[in-house]
């Protein structure tokens, strides 16, 4: 992690060193990022890569730090210890990608229903269902 | 109910027993489908969880199977009081894309249309919080001014509410010289109204008594959650992405970014009352220096941006809206995630609720303008 | 400072109290639609359609269904042109894509209906407003 | 003045003569007479509510530049009847998890505590159903007992919302329960008497909202919260306890408390208009038209502050009634002390 790659504003990251790698961007006093704007996922096929969105109100600078588990086994760490707007996002990712975030306080379902939907809409496997019935369009 | 468990061990330093309160999803003064879930000891809340997803459509999913182009009337379909601003974050992030320049009219006449559904949005805003603290009148006077706005797109883009009318490249149609009459006609209005509502809504005692000193946060938690928008900046903090990461021909306008000082629920209202008129002088502005031209760029009919992603933010009534899209080539996103302000900001529901009372909850809620159409996808 | 606050909105209600009412009455007195009005169902002019299905394409959400057929001259004819209310987003695409203008919106919009299927608009045997 | 008083003390004594011509029983004229009274009463509470319901509704729309009710009949002046129709033949429902007895004795006792006030107010010179010498006393502590009817309403209702509301009612009905009697104790000081026509008569020539300013004003917001409306109305406080104590009530119940609620509302500005604003003394007009004008001013007001203010918060609403207005009344009180002291000297 150094002032070149972040300068590109895009950092590749590993779930090992993840914890690590976004608290020394968010206290190391020269980047100081101190706001976490969003946590998403994409479904890159073999991949499943976590996005992290930061954001500096010091310097007004963004970086996105992207760190890829298998889908297979997806388990990352949380990052909700170091911004609590993970509370919300990573609650999300693991609604809609299955991601389990370990050392998450409160890992409830947040926008699916009490027992989860039952697959997990934005993976690349789930297909949307067509209409059915009386809806059926073209 | 009662046999719900706590998770405190139950009793407080008085002896008395805290107990659940389901606020929601169908309470007065709750917007749309939030259900919140209270911990109350007495009429003091302990504890205040949010519980959403209850409009949940799956957006994001839903713009796989779309075209880009074709994802625009879901957008409307997010914050619903502000489609403008949902429709100019979506297309100015495709535009960022496929690397499209926009034609200088239509520039000024997404300006004019995004900071007009800012004051309306704001507008209800200030209805909906007057109705939450019980002044019941206030709401029918913000309505009908919101009213004259709505006219005024219904004019631009046939549609009240679900506007589609910006466009990747531009704007849907051109604005006539009847809607630049009118809108001229309703900026020299807009003082008066707003005098109204100084006189009916803020300056009645009982209003500020009711939002002043109320849920004061340490600015550093709302930094840390994410919080954006009007929330973040009354607690102090000047970031406006129309300032600070100027988009479209935002860069061009004279106007304040409003702050406050202390982060009270006071100051999170005003701040959106002072909006308003700040957006009025960007809108006068923009009139003033409206260009003839074009309103739509050539723009193949087919859009397929090359391989890559992009992220764009815009500063919508309610925060920070950015749209994440991945693109594999074709015409359809491969990945379309959607950087919501509502969600984000109803993460700090617990941290303002925390020892207020009942009552302050709909204040809270109010104050946060939560649109579950957003927060859900 | 205290009272006056009160005071204020007092007079604004009182003043209010006795100006003209804002509201309009409605199956009465109807507001214009505009001249831009999306909404209502799909008014199909049968004679410019040329059944090239760009409606059909541009819809987002699937609205419009249509089926053709070849004729004997080798031209393709509409057989079946459906305007499916409940799933339409009126999001304006069709009639825009249109390379004929053979489609408009009607003028109507009070749509509700007792069951669904009145709402499946059946645009080839309606002229006009479809109900 | 009594004797040329007004058509109804006549049409009192008409009813009990013939009464007493027909039976020769004066036991049964006397009844009669009285059942009459009660009647009467009914019939002004049930009317004014009618009355009212549809009146707030025109000025609340007027406030809100709105047109109101103008549908049905001229003005849509029968919309209330049609809304009785509707509770009268609605279903009623009781929510399986409430206590039966207490849940529907709830709205019947409130009721009648409402209604029960109307014995001591004067609505003309000699028209009034008990002239009580505890008039105002009377007033105010069967005024008082809506508390318990809402508390069991509350608690019966085995809702947490309705329990909220219940607990509010009682501290909010306590708290200023007291400060509005002070304010009524200034003119029982200056007339000497709790008797509701001495009051009356006594303001013959100067009401006592000219010399009892600040207790008119106590009284005037104490008032508004007795009744529970805005901004007072935290018992039913609709964004944010749905409907407090009456969120399980639903048909002919419910508008049992609806028109509990109307009548304290009309009781009070009665009470109003007989202490402050010179009760049925005006020149002219027949005494109960002078009344009727100055209850109808009184409701007006409250209405206007309904649709105008904001809902103050619970602790607001506490501090607000123990540390200004309990102060502001007693300090009313010994003012009028002295001033009766340096004035009128006890003899």
């Amino acid at each position: 992690m150094n002032q070149a790659m972040i300068e590109t504003g895009v950092v590749e990251s590993t779930p090992a060193t993840l914890l690590a790698d976004l608290q020394e961007l968010r206290d190391n006093a020269s980047y100081r990022f101190d706001r976490l704007l969003d946590v998403t996922a994409v479904d890159r096929g073999e991949t499943l890569e976590l996005v992290y969105r930061l954001h500096s109100l010091q310097t007004n600078r963004d970086l996105v730090v992207k760190a890829s588990i298998d889908p297979a086994k997806p388990e990352i760490v949380s990052v909700s210890g170091l911004w609590e707007a993970a509370l919300f996002g990573e609650r999300e990712v693991q609604d809609m990608f299955g991601v389990v975030f370990t050392g998450h306080p409160d890992p409830r379902p947040l926008l699916a229903p009490e027992d989860g939907f039952g697959f997990f809409p934005l993976r690349k496997n789930y297909k949307l269902p067509g209409r059915s019935g009386q809806q059926a369009g073209r | 109910m009662a046999q719900l468990k706590l998770e405190h061990n139950g009793v407080t330093a008085c002896g008395t027993e805290l107990y659940l309160l389901n606020m929601g999803p169908q309470h007065p003064s709750t917007h749309g489908v939030l259900r919140v879930l209270l911990e109350l000891d007495g009429e003091t809340v302990v504890q205040a969880t949010p519980v959403m997803g209850y409009l949940h459509r799956g957006l994001e999913k839903l713009a796989e199977a779309r075209t880009y182009p074709q994802f625009i009337p879901y957008t409307d379909r997010l914050d619903y009081v502000s489609s403008m601003c949902n429709n100019l974050a979506y297309c100015q992030t495709v535009e960022k894309l496929i690397g499209a320049e926009v034609p200088e009219r239509a520039e000024y006449i997404r300006v004019i249309m995004a900071e007009l559904n800012r004051i309306a949005s704001h507008m209800l805003f200030i209805g909906a919080t007057a109705l939450d603290l019980g002044g019941m009148s206030g709401m029918m006077y913000t309505f009908r001014d919101r009213e004259y706005i709505l006219d005024l797109f219904n004019l631009a883009s046939g549609s009240r509410l679900t506007y589609s009318y910006v466009r990747i490249g531009g704007v849907m149609n051109d604005i006539s010289p009847e809607f630049i009459e009118l809108l001229r006609k309703f900026l020299a209005d807009l003082p008066g109204m707003l005098t109204e509502y100084d006189n009916l809504i803020n300056g009645n005692e009982i209003f500020q008594a009711r939002l002043k000193g109320v849920s004061i946060v340490p600015v550093g938690r709302l930094i840390s959650q994410g919080v954006t928008g009007p929330v973040l900046r009354a607690s102090g903090i000047d970031y406006d992405l129309r300032v600070k990461k100027p988009y479209g021909i935002y860069n061009r306008f004279q106007f304040a970014v409003p702050t406050g000082s202390v982060g009270d629920n006071w100051e999170r209202y005003l701040m959106r009352v002072l909006e308003i008129s700040e957006s009025a002088k960007i809108i006068a502005q923009a009139l003033e220096n409206l260009p003839e031209g074009p309103v739509m760029a050539k723009i193949a009919k087919v859009i397929k941006p090359p391989v890559g992603e992009v992220y764009h933010a815009n500063e919508t009534p309610r925060g920070e809206l950015g749209f994440h899209i991945v693109s594999d080539g074709s015409t359809k996103p491969y990945r379309l995630h959607i950087r919501r302000p509502t969600f984000y900001n109803l993460g700090c529901v617990n941290a303002l609720c925390q020892g207020v009372k009942i009552a302050d909850v709909a204040a809270v809620l109010a104050v946060l303008d939560p649109c579950m159409g957003e927060a859900d996808a | 400072m205290f009272g006056i606050g009160l005071i204020k909105g007092l007079s604004v209600t009182l003043r209010r109290c006795f100006s003209k009412p804002n509201t309009v009455e409605y199956p009465e007195q109807r507001l214009p639609v505009g001249p831009m009005f999306r909404g209502g169902t799909l008014d199909l002019n049968q004679e410019k359609c040329i059944a090239c299905s760009l409606c059909a394409l541009a819809c987002p959400n699937n609205a419009i269904e249509l089926a053709t057929e070849k004729t004997e001259s080798g031209k393709k004819a509409l057989t079946l042109y459906r305007h499916h209310m409940p799933v339409c987003l009126f999001c304006n695409y069709c009639v825009e894509a249109c390379p004929t203008q053979a489609i408009h919106w009607t003028q109507d919009y009070e749509m509700s209906s007792l069951t669904y299927d009145e709402q499946i608009i059946d645009c080839m045997a309606a002229k006009g407003g479809a109900r | 003045m009594q004797e040329s008083a007004s058509l109804w003390v006549g049409l009192g004594r008409v009813i009990k003569q013939a009464v007493l011509a027909a039976t020769g029983a004066p036991w049964v004229a006397e009844l009669v007479h009285t059942l009459a009274g009660v009647v009467g009463i009914l019939s002004i509470i049930l009317l004014s509510a009618l009355v009212l319901v549809y009146l707030e509704r025109k000025v609340c729309a007027w406030m809100q530049m709105r047109l109101g009710p103008n549908r049905l009949g001229p003005f849509g002046m029968f919309q209330t009847i049609a809304d009785i129709i509707k509770l009268m033949t609605k279903e009623d429902i009781q929510p399986a998890q409430v206590s039966p007895v207490m849940w529907g004795l709830a709205p019947i006792l409130l009721f009648m505590a409402a209604m029960t006030t109307y014995a001591v107010i004067p609505f003309d010179a000699g028209v009034i159903f008990a002239d009580l010498n505890i008039g105002i006393f009377f007033f105010v502590a069967v005024g008082s007992q809506a508390t318990l009817p809402m508390l069991m309403a509350g608690w019966s209702s085995n809702n947490k919302y309705a329990m909220l509301g219940g607990m509010r009612t009682v501290a909010q009905m306590i708290s200023y329960e007291i400060p509005l009697v002070f304010s009524l104790l200034g003119v029982v000081m200056i007339t000497g008497s709790m008797k509701m026509s001495d009051i009356v008569k006594a303001q013959e020539g100067l009401w006592f909202i000219v010399t009892q300013p600040i207790a008119f004003l106590v009284y005037l917001i104490a008032s508004v919260a007795e009744t529970n409306r805005t901004p007072f109305d935290l018992v039913e406080a609709e964004s944010e306890l749905v409907a407090g104590p009456f969120t399980e009530y639903s048909g002919m119940r419910w508008a049992y408390f609806f028109l509990a609620e109307y009548a304290f509302m009309v009781g009070a500005s009665c009470i109003a208009a007989t202490l402050f604003l010179g009760g049925w003394n005006g020149p002219f007009l027949p005494g109960w038209i002078w009344f009727f004008i100055k209850v109808a001013a009184m409701i007006f007001l409250f209405m206007w502050f309904r649709w105008t203010f904001p809902r103050i918060r619970v602790d607001q609403l506490m501090s607000f009634g123990w540390k200004v207005l309990l102060p502001l009344s007693i300090v009313n009180v010994v003012v009028t002390g002295i001033g009766l002291w340096l004035f009128f000297p006890l003899v």
